[in-house]
């Protein structure tokens, strides 16, 4: 362990940061600054400062336990060093065995979300239904209410995806833009086959 | 190698391609689940492990996985078949270019998560509620009525018209192929495949295709064809095969 | 904040001391220290000593994370200076709205009287068994007989549920004249536009 970090005794937000520790350990999902503020009754700003305080206390490397931002809002997590142990003891039942039809559905719901299973068919050339439903019951996806049109369930990615995945939220994924072949790239491809064939 | 007997080891299906192929053909298989890609790899992992390349394996499979495919398309798409095929040819290249694009993106995106989540992997966090904390209840919000009749609503929401093509797709049983097969040649030693089914729609076609090769491959006939594209002409094979054999089909098609 | 404590850099017990944090923090229920062995890989006394170093850095007044003994074994708490924060972090969430799929499955038991999960599942074109769940526990439906046919199941709405969508009884509920007068010309209709979705 390194040297624990010296906080000036009677620092005027080491009781807000303390605050802040015992509602991180007992929340069950991400708190938002606002929601810290709210609980705490304090000032937002004075909680970011406080937040400063406790992640460099609750940091990788100096303790188990590790602050961190993520899904919208801050959690405390289990360091990564600790990671074989926590594995003995957890089983983590979210992210155990994604078969690729899963990561794919997964990826269309993330990106293009929410969208219906017709929408995922159209796009995986494959039926969804089976890989939609291990989603759910992982707690990855959930339901987002009917498409108006057509009434068929539509589908969005959940905080426990941004969490399993260690997003801060969905605008962290990759740029769609900057992934995969662009369609002038693969229409040009589609004329030369048809060239040679024609020749 | 015979095409039948390939090996496939699927998400939806796991068995012999015969077997699949019948399960399909009873409707008992979605074919919409299917991974026919994962067929086609199937298949030219074991050509590839061939010095020589078999002719006669691939053109059976080239017919069996085009009119799997077709089927597929249209059952996942029954609109959009339609759709594209009013497309002038060069419009039907752009959208077909879009939607390989958009394909491709998401296959990637799905790499990306998947990295992500082996990167992410170690980070171990508690679900549900922290082990002494007070057990709470978050009591409902005031809700108006009005809401559940909406949902219902929605419910009640017909689906897209599905095109009467679809309707066609009620594919007949292979058995009736097989029934009509023997019956003409009870009464003729010989027939020509296109003139017997020429007429069909070309997913009957497809299905009639299959019952061919089923009475082949139970030496019940003979096929000949002439040189590529040209008419296929079907002839009974010798007598004393085919009550054998009869039994052998039957017996196959009710297991599968 | 108290001073902090002065843990010797590279005290033999301090890495797994910070493994234990790990593990308790992302326990659901006290883990008892043959547990917390097993899980750290590492002998029972040397555990119990390293948990010593645990209670002495999360301890009342020094933070807001407690390391408590129960009976079950040990587990994190947030400290008694927190309890009217925490009080109020799970206050707030009060307005508390149900999910589409909760909604949807409530809409169903409310306009057709008494289903079972079955019948919700066909209706719906999706499996209705966490939504059912759910309400049960919430107290908005609950258990009424089974299905003659099948024997499953049945759920009806509660008192409770008038009471939150403020209906005197269920004759109140907006009429749907154009989807059917009765509840059994409403489901003929939902389960007609079911099976077309499904086909």
């Amino acid at each position: 362990m390194e040297p624990p970090l010296r906080l000036i005794a009677g620092n005027p937000l080491d009781q807000l940061a303390r605050t802040l520790e015992a509602l991180l350990v007992v929340a069950s999902a991400p708190l938002p600054v606002e929601e810290l503020a709210a609980a705490a009754d304090d000032d937002p700003a004075r909680v970011e400062a406080a937040l400063g305080l406790v992640a460099e206390r609750y940091r990788e490397g100096r303790s188990g336990v590790v602050l961190e931002h993520v899904a919208g809002g801050w959690a405390f997590r289990a360091s990564r060093e600790a990671a074989v142990a926590c594995a003995r003891l957890f089983e983590r039942p979210a992210q155990r065995n994604l078969s690729p039809a899963a990561m794919e559905t997964l990826a269309i719901v993330a990106y293009l979300g929410p969208c219906s299973r017709p929408d995922i068919a159209r796009i995986r050339g494959v039926a969804a239904d089976s890989a939609v439903a291990g989603l759910v019951e992982r707690g990855l996806i959930a339901e987002a209410g009917r498409d108006d049109a057509a009434g068929a369930i539509r589908y969005r990615t959940t905080p426990l995806f941004e969490r399993v995945f260690g997003l801060e939220s969905l605008s962290q994924l990759p740029r769609l833009d900057d992934l995969g072949t662009d369609a002038e790239e693969i229409r040009g491809r589609l004329d030369a086959v048809a060239e040679k064939r024609t020749a | 190698m015979i095409v039948r007997e390939l090996d496939l080891d699927l998400d939806a299906f796991e068995g012999p391609f015969d077997l699949l192929l019948t399960l399909v053909l009873k409707d008992e298989l979605d074919l919409r689940e299917l991974d026919v890609a994962g067929i086609v790899l199937a298949f030219l992992e074991r050509l590839a492990e061939r010095e020589e390349l078999d002719l006669e394996a691939c053109g059976e499979f080239l017919v069996l996985i085009a009119a799997l495919l077709e089927l597929k398309a249209r059952g996942l798409f029954p609109d959009e078949a339609a759709e594209l095929a009013d497309l002038e040819p060069e419009a039907a290249a752009e959208e077909l270019a879009r939607r390989l694009a958009e394909y491709r993106r998401m296959k990637d995106a799905a790499a990306w998560l998947r990295e992500r989540l082996a990167s992410e992997g170690d980070r171990f966090f508690r679900l549900g509620p922290a082990p002494l904390a007070a057990k709470v209840e978050t009591p409902l919000a005031p809700q108006d009525p009005e809401q559940l009749a909406r949902v219902i609503r929605l419910l009640a929401v017909e689906p897209p018209q599905v095109s009467l093509e679809h309707m066609a797709l009620r594919f007949p049983p292979v058995l009736q192929f097989l029934e009509r097969f023997r019956a003409v040649l009870r009464r003729r030693s010989r027939f020509d495949f296109d003139g017997e089914v020429g007429r069909l729609p070309r997913i009957e076609q497809a299905v009639a295709f299959l019952a061919l090769l089923e009475l082949r491959r139970s030496g019940e006939i003979r096929i000949d064809q002439a040189a590529p594209f040209a008419p296929i002409r079907v002839a009974r094979a010798r007598e004393e095969n085919s009550n054998r054999d009869e039994r052998t089909v039957a017996w196959n098609l009710r297991s599968a």
